[in-house]
């Protein structure tokens, strides 16, 4: 099975040969590397910028709107705080200039913790993210949806963020990609740069199917009884773990939400599924004062106040100048599996 | 509407007006300057618009008229990357009259009208936005439009042809990253893109002098380093205007190469209307200046002048008139051209709508 | 009574003369114009900047590290989005750093909509506030208010920002800042610059005296019984007018507290408050999805939700790209008096 | 701790190591040998750390150490404005330990022990903060340092004094507006502020060769426009470098103005231990040609070299064994240093503890 990183890679190659896509840029995205991530190896429209995401934010906006098909890399969203003037012009200038300018921009960027990254690496972008009006922004947390929601990113004609879990680039799904080979060992050989000099190395692509996951659906990744748990990102697989543990040992069952769209969200499913267990607790690992959990639960306030059986809740990243380096810190900042079983296990066990 | 051109005057075909070692046919001299009057006009009638409430706040480039109706009139006008990008800030509406835009297109969006073909009665004065013409939607933040534009020259780079694109701002807002970024972007070894680095120097940011600010002594020395050829115009002179404009969009075409380009320019109604947008007596007025080298010339009598001045008051008026009787946006209104249409959204296929329902 | 923009004036010189604040600049803060809306004029140490936010943030963050005590202006929030990065490292630096450097910088900047401000001068920026761990970030809706908060914001060794609702800052409020004389028109022409040539122009500052209000500490403006009504800025006055008319009209009484302090914010009057009436409602300007009132409202259902009689609610500016110009977008878009004294009586009126 | 002079050679108290036409004694030039040694034997300690697991994430400035050294030993070092103000970047390690930092600072940095005072275990290696020394935090963001020189030096030009503001970065960053900015704020006319603008320049930004991306020729060519002096010195020779330091240093003491010094380094272990900080082969190394020179004039033989290399590793290992002995920050740490104590806070008077409580 393809990682997550391999799936983007395979989105953009099937974005260049069959969606229109122009350029693929940013630091270091271009040859020898091919992304930090080597998301972006052996990509035909693929090419570095100077170090400037500035620069790399308007240039995407400037090939839009003459017509290009851009698809932008910000090295990592811990590098992206100096562009949000921009990110808010390209989300306002079609309603600001009434219609006449669509802005089909792709800007992705890895997000979150979880890869020992200190202050830099470890930062949350979806609650930022979500505050840009005229952005639609998806967060996969499998290969196959990276790949279904890099192409929906791709064929709509607003800017859409693809937010990218650090934590989990290198991580295989278990559902092929349409047209992947089968054997993962065949799929490297295609499609990774080798080590060392890649000066005449050239992907072989295999003959991918499009796959387009629509923007605003939510995945119900595992569906139960005593509580709904809506999540993305890092810790959406911990909330799947701790939800098959804690049926295993208690018999417990949830309505496991992988959100995948952050904006628009999938306001449905989470609706249904409340109806349903009258249970909610929302996870992810942004810092918790003023967080895009906060806006889903006074969506829920909002519309079920008088549905809910017991509480609702968040179980968020902490109000902290930033995750430290010696992973006591990040233990400590953001939910991890014994934080999410045990908000899962409370949740469901209280007394209604 | 009336037409460009003169009709008071039987013109030598051949007559030049000169400024320096350059000079214009007379007729393409008039033409200038009754669009520049024509800018004029609309501007200062917008500036009452915003003394008696008929609109708020106002904007705009009185004093910069000589050098933007030279720039409009030269623009390679029309839509895609064969054709020129515009990058304006919001004091460019002379180059959009030379354009040949209607002055009701300006004033309506001063009057906030939902048939604001440019903003919906959203933004303020001079935020164009004409997809027709590739001017790209005008936004107060400063300087941003010097980051998008190697963006649209990229693309016009790959596309081939003599498309270019222009992107305007004032002095100070050079003191501002996104310049230098343009800089940066726009002479890439091997990836030198077609892009017109306009500033136009009023000296001034708001109450701020720019030599209070700033050790350039011209800004075009910014792009030595990066082997950005430049040069600084009179902006007050349309001849020498016409003429730098046309040198840089000519290097700029052919050898699809960045150059820059400094006006310095009048500023004559202050800042803004914040600033109370009060004649200022101590610059030069590239109009006045221009018609009393018409007049000099003989190509012009003050009748004429004053004739023309009076017809583009009309003009403005009239344009006031019909604006005030459209129709103005509704709640209805708040959300429209948020999102483009989206086969591949769930939740908003045709546009925004409000928070995602059930 | 001296207007908002007077008492930070006042406020400024106080910190000049008293407080060791060594340098007030950002664009058209010094002479001659004084800030855009005079907040600056005849400071002692007031000063004009190259038109550069990132500048100017990085101004302020020097000088605080060399033993000076800035106060740096951005002219409107709406154009500080292009410093966030900046802002983030002015809060994490101190914990980053181990505590080897405070960071006592103040930053002023006027927010809100109310001024026919269009997109750019219409911004609200509370929410990218809130999420700036490290910073702490007051806004007054009273010129004794600002007076008091802008002399913590300076004596306070962290960061600190001042957010100045736009829409008041003319407004006169009904106490005397301490030292401030009787008569307003005294007061003017003591302290405002004449219009036309300055040149020679100087003010002649009143004796004021100290007057700090803690951060973290909301203030009670109006006592009542039916609901709790938490604001600040710009909503604030039309809660206690849209109070006042409730209370006349069908004699419902509200706690409206001004929350002032965003962030530390008083949790213990908000529990207080709550404890008493068993309903709240939260108001504000800002675009509702992940608000800042929102985070208030997770905080409220965490630890008050067998509490409360009635759904809390929040009410906030649509998830909008902008504010139009026409003022029938700012009246469909940002919360309004019929707005806010509907939502009230709603919330005083809902069967528990 | 061994100490920086070298005990096994009798100098010739004025003899001189020469380079070009500049030269500097022997004995200094042997006490910059042994820091660079040194500098190194911390950087290489660390990289295997990254490998061990004793540390993780490795970045540091090997192939620096010549430029560095010669930088840190001419810091005037002390707290307040009537020093230097040090904006380091990732790299300078070896500027610390020239100017006096025991190698177990930088160690604990790596091992993450709470007994780390620049960052209680926090950050990546090589991100000083020294408040003693005016060692400002070094942050991860690019750049960034660039536009808070100006406010340091800013206080210094106040202040009096011949204290100086240095700011050091990377070649690739000064794409980043904060480049221009710092170029900007600091050459304002009647304002001009004390700083060295130093450039690291490896011609590489992780992996994009600089020619690919920029078109300035020198980095400091940009400065001119603005009138800011500078120069360009070979950063892997010492002798060289220092005296390019000197006299740089020396005009912004006496001048308090601008000054932009680049220096062109090697990067020897590729960009950080995520691109495997394997050894680069077609790079020069500083301190190999500075032994060869140093070995050339007889001032020093291998043995001796050898030895402080050994004694350097030692150094290191013993400083590596000490630190893993220390103890790790805990879950009361994760808060701690966000606030600083303020009397007029009513709920965090002495440091963030978490939300609000009632
Ligand atoms: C990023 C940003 N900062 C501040 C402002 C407020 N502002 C509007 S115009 C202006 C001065 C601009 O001066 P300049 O660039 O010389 O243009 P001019 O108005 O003189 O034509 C300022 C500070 C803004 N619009 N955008
Ligand atoms: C603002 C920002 N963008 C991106 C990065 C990721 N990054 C870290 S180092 C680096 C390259 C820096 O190159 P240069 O400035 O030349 O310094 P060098 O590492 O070569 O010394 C990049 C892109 C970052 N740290 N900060
Ligand atoms: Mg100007
Ligand atoms: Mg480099």
């Amino acid at each position: 099975m393809a990682t997550l990183v391999q799936a983007v890679r395979m989105a953009l190659h099937y974005g260049e040969e069959h969606l229109g896509v122009t350029d693929i840029f940013g630091e270091d995205v271009g040859p020898p590397l091919g992304g930090v991530f080597t998301a972006t190896q052996g990509l035909r429209t693929a090419w570095n910028t100077p170090l400037d995401e500035r620069g790399i934010v308007g240039m995407a906006m400037g090939i839009a709107y003459a017509g290009g098909k851009p698809v932008a890399e910000i090295q990592f969203c811990d590098y992206g705080f100096n562009t949000i003037d921009l990110l808010k012009v390209a989300g306002n200038q079609r309603w600001a200039g009434a219609g006449n300018f669509a802005m089909p921009i792709v800007l992705m960027t890895p997000s979150g913790s979880g890869i020992r990254g200190s202050l830099y690496h470890s930062h949350s972008f979806e609650s930022w993210a979500a505050r840009l009006a005229g952005w639609k922004i998806v967060m996969p947390s499998t290969p196959l949806d990276a790949y279904g929601l890099m192409l929906s990113a791709i064929e709509d004609p607003n800017p859409v963020m693809v937010l990218l879990p650090k934590a989990l680039l290198r991580v295989r799904g278990d559902k092929l990609i349409p047209g992947e080979p089968e054997d993962e060992q065949t799929l490297k050989e295609m499609i990774d740069a080798p080590v060392g000099d890649r000066t005449h190395w050239k992907p072989r692509w295999p003959k991918l199917e499009p796959y387009f996951i629509p923007l605003g659906v939510a995945s119900l990744v595992r569906e139960g009884q005593n509580a709904t748990v809506v999540s993305y990102g890092r810790t959406l697989p911990l909330c799947v773990q701790a939800a098959d543990q804690l049926t295993e040992e208690f018999g417990y069952t949830f309505d496991v939400l992988d959100l995948r769209s952050i904006f628009p969200y999938d306001w449905k499913a989470i609706s249904r599924s409340i109806l349903k267990t009258g249970r909610i607790l929302i996870i992810n690992e942004d810092t918790e004062v003023t967080n895009f959990g906060e806006h889903l639960l006074r969506r829920v306030i909002d519309h079920h106040f008088y549905d809910l059986l017991v509480r609702p809740r968040a179980l968020m990243g902490k109000h902290n100048p930033g995750i430290g380096l010696n992973q006591e810190y990040e233990r400590n900042t953001v939910p991890q599996l014994p934080h999410i079983k045990q908000a899962m296990r409370e949740i469901a066990e209280e007394e209604a | 509407m009336p037409s460009d051109r003169n009709p008071g005057h039987a013109l030598l075909a051949d007559a030049q007006i000169r400024s320096g070692k350059e000079s214009l046919p007379a007729d393409l001299c008039l033409r200038i300057h009754r669009l520049m009057v024509r800018s004029r006009a609309m501007e200062e009638r917008m500036i009452k618009m915003s003394k008696s409430g008929e609109g708020y706040f106002w904007i705009g480039g009185p004093g910069e008229e000589a050098f933007n109706t030279c720039l409009g009139l030269q623009v390679k006008k029309g839509e895609g990357p064969a054709y020129d990008y515009l990058h304006f800030h919001y004091r460019n509406s002379a180059a959009m009259i030379a354009m040949g835009m209607p002055m009701i297109e300006g004033i309506r969006q001063m009057a906030m009208t939902v048939t604001d073909t440019h903003s919906l009665g959203r933004n303020f004065a001079g935020h164009y936005a004409k997809k027709e013409w590739n001017v790209v939607p005008v936004t107060s933040v400063i300087e941003v439009q010097y980051v998008m534009a190697p963006g649209t020259a990229h693309v016009q780079k790959r596309y081939g042809g003599d498309g270019i694109t222009i992107v305007c701002g004032g002095d100070a807002g050079t003191a501002e990253g996104d310049f230098a970024s343009c800089l940066i972007w726009s002479s890439r070894p091997g990836h030198e893109l077609p892009v017109l680095i306009v500033i136009e120097n009023n000296r001034w940011g708001i109450s701020t002098p720019a030599e209070s600010v700033h050790a350039e002594k011209h800004i075009i020395d910014r792009g030595k380093a990066f082997g950005i050829e430049g040069e600084v115009v009179d902006g007050n002179d349309p001849i020498a205007s016409w003429h730098a404009i046309r040198r840089a969009m000519e290097y700029c075409r052919t050898k699809r190469r960045p150059f820059m380009l400094e006006a310095m320019v009048s500023r004559l109604y202050g800042h803004s209307s914040s600033s109370g947008a009060l004649r200022v007596k101590d610059e030069p007025c590239c109009i006045e200046l221009f018609e009393k080298k018409l007049l000099g010339e003989g190509v012009i009598d003050q009748e004429t002048i004053d004739q023309i001045h009076e017809q583009a008051r009309a003009e403005a008026d009239e344009a006031l008139e019909q604006a005030m009787n459209e129709p103005r946006p509704t709640a209805a209104d708040v959300y429209r051209y948020t999102y483009a249409p989206s086969r591949v959204d769930a939740v908003y296929p045709d546009d925004y709508t409000g928070l995602p329902e059930a």
